[in-house]
Order: C-alpha cells, then structure tokens, then sequence
C-alpha cells in the first residue's frame, strides 16, 4: 500500500519513474504485452538495441508496478522470460470471457509424482525413476513426453545405456516456474513436516493431507 | 487400528511404499523407530484383505512383505554383544525408513507442483503477437525430438496397413502383378481398357514396375492384351484381349511352378 | 486530463482510491485484456453483477491510468466498447523484435515424417523414404536440404545410382542429440507407451544405479 502510494501518488514526476527510463520501460511493456512466449532480457536488449541493464531495470519497475493493488494483471518472470497474464485471483469472473479455454492440464497423483522425482533428480533414467517412486510403471512417462512436460536428454553411460529424462521450458510455464531453481529444496519439505509436526493432532496439517489427498488426486 | 479402516483406500495405493507411509503416518508413528512387527502384521493383513476381495496387488507388495519379513526377523535375532562392539551393525530398517522418507519427499513435491499447476491455470494470457507477424508465414509445427519418434511410429503403422503387395516390394513378382491385371480388368468392367500410365503410378517400387511391363509384354505375346493409342503422343491404353484370362492363368502357372 | 490529475496528483490517500474500487477496477482490467472484440460497461456490468456506474467509473480510472507517461498499452474505447492495444508510437520497436526471435523450427507434418524416416533409417534415398512413407512428398526434401537438417550422403550402387540423404549437426543441435545413438530406438518408446512393464528388473537391481547419483538436487 505504501509503496503504491509512493509510486502512483507522490511521485508522478520524480521518484517511480527516475529508475527506469520511461520511455524504455513503456516500449518494454509493449513487446511483453504482445509475445506468446516469455519474453527475456537479452532478447529485448538485443532487438531494442539498449544496454541489458537498462532493460533489466525497466523490467523490475514494470513487475513491481503490476504487482501493486488494484491491478488485474501480472507481469512476471515464469521459464526465464516475462509474460503478462491475468491475475488468478480473478480466475471466476474472467472464465465467462475466455474464448478459448486452455484444456485443464489433467494429470494423475501417479504422472505428478514422476513428474517431481524428475524436476528434482534430472537427468535420471526410467530405472532410477521406478527405483525411487517403488513401483513399476513406465506409462506415465509416455503422458509426461507427449504432454511436452519431459524430453529425452542423452543417455546414461551405464550397462544398456539407458535414456536419460529432463524437464522441459514447458515444464516452467505450466507450472509457473521461473526455472527450477525457484523449486523448494527437498530438505525444505521435511522441514515444513517437522514444523508442523507438534501440532499434528489438533490441527493435523500434513497429515492429514498425506492421508486426505491421495482420494482427491487418485 | 483395525484393518477395516483402511480398505476404503484399497485401489488407491499405488505401491507398498504408499501403503506403508500410510500406516506409518496414521499411527502417528516415529518413522525413525519403526515398531517393525506391528507394521509387518498390518501390512500382511492389508494384503490379505486385498486378496479376499480379489483385489491384485502388483509383484512389489509381495517383494516388501518379504523385505518387512526379513527385517524383523533381523531384528528378532539376538546379536553377539562383543560383536556389536567392533561392527556395530546398522539399524536394519534404516535403509527402508530412507526409502519411506523420501517417497514421501516426492508425494509432496507433487502436490506442491499440483497447487502451482492449479494458480497457473486460472491465468489467462492474451498475446497479440499474431497481428504483427508476417501472415503468408507457413504455419507449421514446433517440433521435438518426441513429436520426430512419434511420427516416425506413425509412419510405420501406415506402412504396416497398406495393401501387402506395394509393401512388401521383395515378394513382388510378374505373377502378382498378372494377377493384379487380372483384378484391375475385373473392376474396369465392360470397358475392356486401362490406362498404362496410371497402373505404372501407382506402383512403388522399380521392382513392381518391372515386374508389370514384364507381365504385359507376356501377355501381349500372347496377344491376350494389346496396346492402343488414341493418337499420337496420347496416352497408351491396355486392351483385353479375348483370351486374356486363359492366358493369365497358364503364365500364373508356370511362373508359379519357377519360383 | 483533469481526471489524470485528479486521480493521480490531488488524491494519493483517499480520493483516488474513493472514485473507483480497486477490486473492480482489476476484475475489468483483467476482463478488459482478456477480451479479443471491444467489452461494453453494460456487458461487464452483467457479468460481474455490479452496478452499470461504478463499471464506468473503474473503466474511466483504468482509461486514465493507461494513459500516464512510461506505459507502452492503451486501454480506451473504441467502437462503443473498451479494449487494450499497444500504443502505435512503439509499432516499430515491437515489429523489430518480432522479426529479431528466433522462431522455434516449425516444419510441416510431410517434412516432420521424411525427416523421422531418414533420421532412423539412414543413409536412404529418395525412392526409398517414399516408398516407407507411401506418400508422394515433392519439395519435401529441398526444405530439409535448405533448412540443413539433411545432406546428401553419396550415391547408392543400385541401378539408377540414387542419392543417398543422412542427417546433419545441424539435426542433431535442432534435437538435442549428442549423436545419432542418442535417438530414442523405437522399441524404448514401445515399451514406455505400455502401461505396465513386466517385471523385467527385479526391484532391487537398479538400486545401484541410483545410489550412484543421490548428489542430484536433494
């Protein structure tokens, strides 16, 4: 709030715009606008010919501005590039103006699972998936390869020399990702588990969703 | 905890590591001090009921009762205490309690990757780019190493259902294409004449086409067919003679008895 | 130009805020962008249930909004309804990146074929791949040669002495392949697209494979 008023009330004339030129960052607004694809810093600096510093402030004052209240749209960094898009919160009332309706991206509890042993172990071979998630079971990987979300990446100089499998760009944007860094470490996961551990009766949390989800997804 | 409490979730889990996390957490057990013998009679009564209600369970839940089984057994063996003092051996349900943990990392990796699959679906972007690309552009696919070795299996599955005698070019030989004759004359009807440019279009390999203008020339010795044209520089025809079909057959027959 | 300062200037605490309902004033921006044809004030007004005047206030604070220096979109009314577009003074800028991003290669569904076939199947001539495909494919094989996917490879020694094709670097860059041993053969696509693998490996085997790699991103 404060920082909207900062930006939008006190300071039309000096201090929002003085770090980022203006007339870059308006430019700037217009490619992200328009591409498809995420959109990265080098690319514009490189078209628009201006230093990638320049560009890359540009871009951060862009995102703060959308990221103030009262906007419905974003503009943020998802699989190394910037996109706009609107704002999920908003999700309800904006549904009845799509005209063309994304088909839901439906993937059962068995491809999500592969689906993280790869985001977190690439590149890793079939064997080593099935190792890890206890069963067997390759056809998910077939969904994950055809639905663009892993590809092939070489192989593994093992016996047999078995395919290795990564995730891909279009990994990041379906899920939102900027890369897969941005990923919570596994260790971070066992850590919300102790965290919540105390007051597993009461309230239950991550225990009760280990037991509550699997009816949900399956 | 009675085993009735938990056949609700029978089909739901997808391997024992599922199952046993389950009972684990349920139980609000110590992961790390697993009460082997309690979970190995649950589990095998888990198994048990799945049985009884003609559930399959896959090879793997077997393999684990057996790993649960031989872990407590291990347990159960008294160990040389002097032993124990130079080789101090490791917990025998370590290497399983590992497994857990970290099959239960991943279910919530997942579902965490389930909640940012779902913000992500309930944003729209509405790109604009179209209006300010080169329209006579080919409109073609973004390809992927997938999308070549799926094509590529496509490619082949239509190979495999075309008609057997363009496909297998190696078995073609001057009776298919007699007999081939025969059944493009059958179905040309009362008219008596075919286009030679066109049967020779539609074969797909040298070798087919060799193998017909060797059966037409047969023939045409025989004077069982004869050649037309309309005028000249038009397009040749095929005529069946009368004696085609006697022909046909006595070549088949020789042919056949060369092979 | 008086509602700009208005908005802007006079009013960063209260008046600002007061004139237009910041939640409004995102669901419409969101709607706004999402929409391809012109939305009117009545048509947003019913599909948000809100009231028609306070539609039109959020649309003429978001007008004004849009209009402010350093923003490179314009949201205003055109043909009686509202809708975002660029602003023509960054048309230029905008059609020089578009020109300057690598487009993604995009080969048509003839080419993608004779590509796979000569991918798995090569060295092979011309006779031959059409003879796999069973399709005629003129011009195919030139836009191959063009985009240097494919080269010629020698001739083959049978009558006629037909030109033998075979991959390139440039394949094998385009595909993310070291070699061309890396392609997936198709009996390993085979056996992901059955559902479940018969229990070829023992579970325990490929364990030492995986306990080679537990470095990964854990």
């Amino acid at each position: 709030m404060e920082e909207m008023l900062n930006l939008d009330g006190a300071a039309p004339a000096t201090q929002g715009e003085s770090d980022s030129d203006p007339a870059l960052k308006a430019v700037v607004e217009a490619v992200v606008y328009i591409t498809d694809e995420p959109v990265t810093a080098s690319q514009l600096a490189l078209a628009l010919a201006r230093p990638l510093e320049d560009v890359q402030k540009a871009l951060a004052t862009l995102a703060a501005e959308y990221d103030l209240p009262g906007r419905g749209l974003s503009l943020r960094e998802v699989a190394g590039g910037y996109k706009i898009s609107t704002r999920p919160e908003y999700h309800e009332e904006i549904r009845a103006f799509v005209k063309s309706i994304k088909p839901p991206l439906k993937l059962s509890l068995a491809a999500l699972e592969t689906l993280a042993v790869i985001a977190y172990k690439q590149p890793i071979t079939a064997p080593e998936i099935l190792e890890i998630r206890g069963v067997q079971g390759a056809g998910v990987l077939k969904t994950l390869l055809d639905r663009r979300l892993i590809t092939t990446s070489g192989r593994k100089a093992v016996i047999g020399k078995p395919i290795l499998y990564r995730t891909t760009k279009d990994f990041l944007l379906q899920f939102g990702l900027r890369d897969i860094a941005e990923l919570p470490t596994l260790k971070e996961f066992e850590e919300l588990r102790r965290l919540a551990l105390p007051d597993e009766e009461p309230l239950g949390m991550p225990a009760a969703t280990a037991e509550e989800e699997p009816s949900g997804h399956a | 905890m009675s085993s009735s409490s938990w056949n609700v979730h029978l089909d739901q889990y997808e391997g024992p590591l599922d199952l046993l996390l389950d009972l684990i957490r349920k139980q609000q057990i110590d992961i790390h001090n697993i009460p082997i013998a309690q979970i190995t009679h649950q589990y095998c009564a888990f198994m048990e009921e799945a049985a009884s209600l003609d559930i399959e369970l896959s090879a793997e839940f077997v393999y684990m009762a057996a790993t649960l089984i031989h872990i407590k057994s291990k347990l159960l063996l008294p160990r040389d205490p002097e032993l124990e003092k130079i080789d101090p051996e490791e917990d025998p349900r370590r290497e399983l309690v590992d497994r857990l943990l970290e099959h239960e990392r991943f279910r919530n990796a997942a579902e965490m990757l389930q909640q940012k699959r779902m913000i992500e679906e309930a944003t729209w972007s509405n790109p604009q780019i179209q209006s300010f690309l080169d329209q006579a552009e080919d409109p073609g696919l973004d390809v992927t190493l997938v999308d070549l070795v799926n094509t590529f299996q496509t490619v082949l599955e239509r190979l495999k259902s075309r008609p057997a005698y363009s496909v297998e070019r190696e078995e073609v030989s001057v009776p298919d294409m007699i007999r081939h004759l025969r059944s493009v004359f059958a179905a040309a009807g009362k008219t008596d004449r075919v286009s030679a440019a066109k049967l020779f279009e539609a074969q797909r390999s040298k070798r087919a086409m060799i193998c017909l203008f060797l059966a037409i020339l047969e023939l045409v010795k025989r004077q069982a067919l004869s050649l037309v044209q309309g005028d000249s520089f038009g397009d040749i025809d095929l005529r069946r003679g009368d004696g085609f079909d006697q022909a046909a057959e006595e070549i088949q027959e020789t042919e056949e008895e060369y092979r």
